[in-house]
């Protein structure tokens, strides 16, 4: 029994180092405990996957960088597997925390697939109000955006000649760490433009998505880390990319910082039970 | 392992790694994130306070804008949340410190008049709407199971929370199942809780053996 | 919560997407074309509706104003809807829609004259002020038959039995309390109901005469609680005993406010801590630094999200609405008794159109009944 | 007069907010729109206050150099400094306010501040969630199934996990919801009307007639 007692007692940092350990070791060597693909994030894969070569993926950057972790990988991903089909990306959204992140990405992820901004990629950049922005690029982009981010005119951006408007673009991916967010992009872009809606979301809000992905909607959706590591799997077993899968490795402390917890409450209440049954 | 050369990267680093330190054990290099994090923070939402709301709602109109673009009528009207605003500082006024119930009134009394019929409609009237029953219903096995546990899981939790009876009978069988769904409700949030915690820290961890480390690519 | 429900609706309307080259035939021209003034509105608005079985290769939407015709839109062939924004209240104005084919444009019969107008009632938010009606008329009875004396009947609620028992023991113990009011500011339900048990909290430890630390987050709080302490000892007849450091304001700061009762436990070892009101990730913190000094804990929030954590970690925890019924319960005020009893009508009024909802729309799938399933709609939010 | 005056502006304006949302009115909306930007200039000089407090907390600590007390100027200098440059350059996107302060301030302190509970969530499973009561034991058990549910480890010690992780989010959690939403939303409304029409007083901060 003193091994209960004394276990009762074990020094709080000792369960710090344990569980620090734990969480970062995967992320350096990561174990990959498999990672298996869901239906919802299939359903955003093939749909992005079955446009043709040429086609423009428009992508929401909704989000900022304190939920980052979970919801950036989702971006570079779908990105990755954009560019591998020789298709363009649009970047914009309707966070202004959000803009570094979108520049951030729209700097580093084309280099991978030689890709050049103004032909295959470009960042339109933020703008005051959601469905101002949404319904004015439905009917014009240039009307909301005259120029990108960055200042060029659209006009001089040879990418853009062919997309007007939202007509021109196929789906659009909706990254969103609360609203405005994929929500906006149904209620305006969808049922006004018809334009098909897939969303990434962070774990805590994928409970209310739910109802839009039964009625149909939404065309595929990512939940948190492991909804941006699923998509991650379906691009590289795709061969569109081998670069290091940062939400894969990820899950892998994800899944040990829950076995973690789940052991730690196992032996608390298992020493604290020894201990009650031998006192009372 | 190369490590980053950008100084915010550093900053970035270096009050992480302050934060964290508080784990081993309370000390001045805490202290020091800690204090600065208060004070950064206060300065941060004054400086938004200020561009959203107070300069283009009351500074700019009341003070800056001449008779032509502003009417006399509308500057008036800005003189009363600007009274009222003020009224916040007779706090520090022992003898007129009551005036702070003036703002207080307002914020309270508007604040609560728009609760009011905002609570019916999304947390009653649609809930109400959500708990129906529907034909749907009768489609597959699962989706008749699932409906009828949640509709008696919806009930029965309702009544674990009346107050002016006394639960003997009917309904303390009814309440003991509410508790069953309300526990089995609090686990599921309590278990994403845990993910969404340790997405972060994850998060915390890839930034400094990513971007600042660059120990991992 | 809202946009939730539009959605939903709106999946019905998903455009096709347009296929089949057009015929080369003269397209036949929109038929029943109808505009109304926009119900529910602020006005300066009109609704055209058509049914287009055309085979066009766009529509165009012409209004003919007092003083003007020109057309004011062109839109896609599946469309059957038109929101015309630009116009003037009370101003008379006549439609016409003609669909273009490849050679000819062929237009429609135009409308009768409309004019738009604002509303003063919102039609579709009658559920809402039904509800509201019904249950205020509730609350307010049942808060007058308690003035008049009634005796209102609350049940037994665990965590508020204790609060007695914990009294005593911390003077016994000859060790503080500690009562956090939650981190919510005072326009918060949490905190006014936390606050109103501070007062009987106050009450109890007046009496017993034992030691009673009350750390806030928000200043107005602060001020509040304050007074409600004071005037607890004064009711109680111990005005001396009240002493002026036992509330305090801490910061308004979240973490830093955790960091800084954590260490008032620590340092104190109170014998009962108690944390009512709104409380966020530092309830973790507090209720796991709380149960390590050995203390009864006593915890209350509406808040989802924490009450799992509070209710692994605490002895006692009152869930969501047990925190409002706290006050009600250990004061036994008429007032607050009429307000409770009036809640758990509200309840019953709830549960009632649940099921009978529920029973008429499962009977709306016999063809006779069909027109139970407008139930669904009575419910639905704009 | 120091108490009825308050009570009445708390009447008025929440009896005419009520009105308000079930008139489409362009008076109507007009008068939400101003009433709106009022709260949010009245709330502007609240935060005054709370800063006013905080402020003159820490300039005691440091006159009377408690405990402490030089923490007390990195408080003060770090608001003054972010005051400066928040007020002086602006706070739209580009500007030293977001690209420094909060890019590489704000953010690493907040997340660092979140990612410390996940440290704190393991101690406290260890030390204090104890299966006591037959509930606690039951909220134990979901958190588990949905904890493994949601991560690859959970599919691959039983394929089904995820599926009755899902099914405990979409079914029991989502009635156990809804229940509490009922109870606390007719709570809330009960109480916020008892404020209006002047029946709890407790925000009057008791005492003085």
């Amino acid at each position: 029994m003193k091994f209960f007692e004394s276990l009762l007692k074990l020094d709080r940092r000792i369960i710090y180092i344990v569980v620090g350990l734990l969480v970062m070791l995967p992320l350096i060597k990561p174990l990959g405990l498999g990672v298996s693909s869901g239906p919802r994030a299939r359903a955003l894969f093939d749909a992005v996957d079955a446009l043709p070569a040429g086609k423009t993926v428009l992508i929401a950057v909704d989000f900022d960088p304190s939920s980052m972790p979970e919801l950036y990988p989702m971006l570079v991903a779908m990105m990755r597997h954009a560019f591998a089909k020789d298709m363009k990306v649009l970047l914009c959204g309707l966070w202004v925390t959000g803009s570094g992140l979108a520049d951030q990405a729209a700097q580093t992820i084309p280099k991978e697939y030689g890709k050049e901004y103004g032909k295959d990629v470009v960042y339109l950049g933020w703008k005051p109000g959601v469905d101002a922005v949404i319904l004015g690029m439905g009917e014009n982009i240039k009307n909301v955006y005259p120029t990108d981010y960055y200042g060029h005119p659209l006009d001089s951006l040879p990418m853009m000649r062919d997309v007007q408007r939202l007509r021109d673009i196929p789906i659009v991916f909706a990254i969103s760490a609360g609203t405005p967010g994929y929500q906006d992009w149904l209620l305006y872009a969808q049922s006004r433009y018809g334009m098909r809606v897939g969303a990434g979301v962070t774990a805590v809000s994928a409970a209310d998505a739910y109802p839009f992905l039964q009625s149909g909607q939404l065309t595929g959706l990512l939940a948190g880390m492991k909804g941006g590591a699923e998509y991650e799997v379906l691009v590289q077993k795709a061969g569109y990319s081998k670069a290091y899968m940062p939400a894969v490795a990820a899950m892998d402390s994800q899944s040990l910082a829950h076995v973690v917890i789940m052991l730690l409450v196992i032996i608390g209440n298992v020493a604290y039970f020894a201990t009650r049954k031998r006192s009372s | 392992m190369h490590i980053s050369h950008s100084i915010l990267t550093w900053v970035a680093a270096v009050l992480t790694v302050g934060i964290f330190s508080f784990l081993w054990r309370d000390n001045p290099f805490y202290k020091f994130c800690e204090h600065l994090f208060v004070g950064v923070s206060v300065g941060y939402s004054i400086a938004l306070t200020w561009y959203n709301a107070v300069y283009p709602d009351l500074f700019n109109p009341l003070f800056l804008q001449p008779l032509s673009a502003v009417p006399l009528g509308k500057k008036l009207l800005l003189v009363i949340p600007l009274a009222l605003g003020l009224c916040y500082f007779c706090r520090f006024i022992p003898k007129v410190s009551w005036a702070i119930r003036f703002p207080m009134a307002f914020v309270l009394g508007w604040g609560m008049g728009v609760a009011i019929p905002a609570t019916f409609q999304t947390s009653i009237v649609k809930q109400i709407q959500g708990t129906f029953l529907t034909p749907g219903i009768f489609g597959r096995w699962d989706v008749f199971l699932w409906a009828i546990i949640s509709f008696i899981g919806v009930i029965c939790s309702v009544f674990y929370f009346f107050f002016s009876k006394e639960h003997k009978g009917a309904l303390r069988v009814a309440s003991e199942t509410g508790v069953v769904f309300l526990m089995v409700g609090f686990g599921a949030s309590f278990g994403y809780t845990v993910m969404a915690r340790m997405s972060l820290l994850i998060g915390r961890f890839q930034f400094v053996l990513r971007d600042w480390l660059g120990i991992i690519r | 919560m809202i946009s939730l429900l539009i959605l939903l609706l709106a999946a019905g309307q998903i455009a096709p997407p347009d296929t089949g080259p057009a015929v080369p035939a003269p397209p036949a021209p929109p038929a029943a074309v109808r505009a109304f003034d926009t119900p529910n509105d602020a006005g300066k608005s009109i609704t055209l509706r058509w049914s287009a079985d055309t085979l066009a290769r766009s529509l165009l939407i012409e209004r003919t104003g007092p003083d003007s015709t020109t057309i004011i839109a062109t839109t896609e062939p599946g469309e059957t809807g038109y929101l015309d924004e630009q116009v003037m209240d009370r101003v008379r104005y006549t439609y016409r829609i003609a669909a273009v084919g490849d050679g000819d444009t062929v237009w429609s019969a135009s409308t009768a004259e409309v004019s738009s107008t604002p509303q003063l009632f919102n039609t579709n938010r009658i559920n809402i002020l039904i509800a509201m009606v019904i249950f205020f008329v509730m609350v307010i009875y049942f808060i007058e038959t308690a003035k008049r004396g009634r005796s209102l009947f609350v049940r037994r609620i665990a965590g508020l039995d204790a609060v007695e028992e914990a009294v005593g023991r911390a003077t016994e113990m000859g060790r503080p309390i500690v009562y956090v009011p939650g981190l919510g500011s005072v326009a918060d339900i949490a905190t006014i109901a936390s606050l109103n048990i501070l007062g009987e909290v106050a009450k109890k430890t007046a009496q017993y005469d034992s030691a009673l630390l009350v750390p806030n987050r928000d200043p107005i709080v602060y001020t509040v609680a304050r007074e409600m302490v004071k005037e607890s000892y004064t009711k109680a007849g111990r005005p001396d005993a009240f002493r002026n450091d036992s509330v305090f304001f801490v910061t308004d700061q979240q973490f830093a406010y955790a960091a800084a009762v954590d260490g008032l436990m620590v340092r104190e070892k109170p014998a009962t801590n108690f944390f009512l009101g709104m409380f966020w990730a530092e309830s973790l913190i507090l209720a796991e630094t709380g149960a390590q000094t050995g203390a009864i804990q006593i915890a209350g929030t509406d808040s989802v999200f924490q009450l799992p954590f509070f209710i692994t970690a605490c002895d006692y925890t009152l869930i969501g609405e047990e925190l409002y019924a706290a006050s009600a319960y250990l004061s036994r005020e008429p007032l607050l008794l009429g307000s409770l009893k009036g809640q758990d009508y509200g309840k019953m009024i709830i549960l009632a159109i649940v099921v009978i909802g529920s029973a008429l729309l499962l009977l709306s799938r016999t063809p006779s009944l069909a027109f139970f399933g407008r139930i669904l709609d009575f419910f639905n939010v704009s | 007069m120091k108490r009825n005056i308050p009570l009445a502006i708390c009447l008025l304006f929440g009896i005419v907010m009520m009105v308000q949302f079930f008139v489409p009115h362009p008076a109507s909306v007009a008068f939400y729109d101003l009433t709106t930007k009022w709260v949010r200039i009245v709330g502007a000089f609240a935060l005054v206050l709370g800063t006013g407090s905080l402020v003159l907390y820490h300039v005691d600590k440091l006159q009377r150099r408690r405990p402490g007390w030089y923490y007390s100027i990195v408080t003060l200098a770090a608001a003054a400094i972010t005051t400066v440059i928040g007020l002086g350059w602006g706070v739209k996107p580009g500007r030293p306010l977001q690209d420094v302060i909060f890019t590489s301030f704000l953010v690493p302190l907040n997340a660092s501040m979140f990612a410390i509970l996940a440290f704190y969530m393991a101690s406290a499973a260890y030390r204090a969630f104890r299966a006591r009561t037959r509930e606690a034991a039951l909220l134990l058990v979901a958190a588990f199934i949905v904890m493994l549910g949601m991560v690859p480890i959970g599919a691959a010690i039983w394929g089904k996990l995820p599926d009755i992780a899902e099914w405990v989010l979409s079914v029991p959690n989502m009635a156990a919801k809804r229940a509490i939403l009922f109870g606390v939303a007719l709570g809330g409304i009960a109480t916020a009307l008892k404020v209006i029409l002047g029946i709890e007083r407790g925000w009057l901060g008791g005492g003085k007639q």
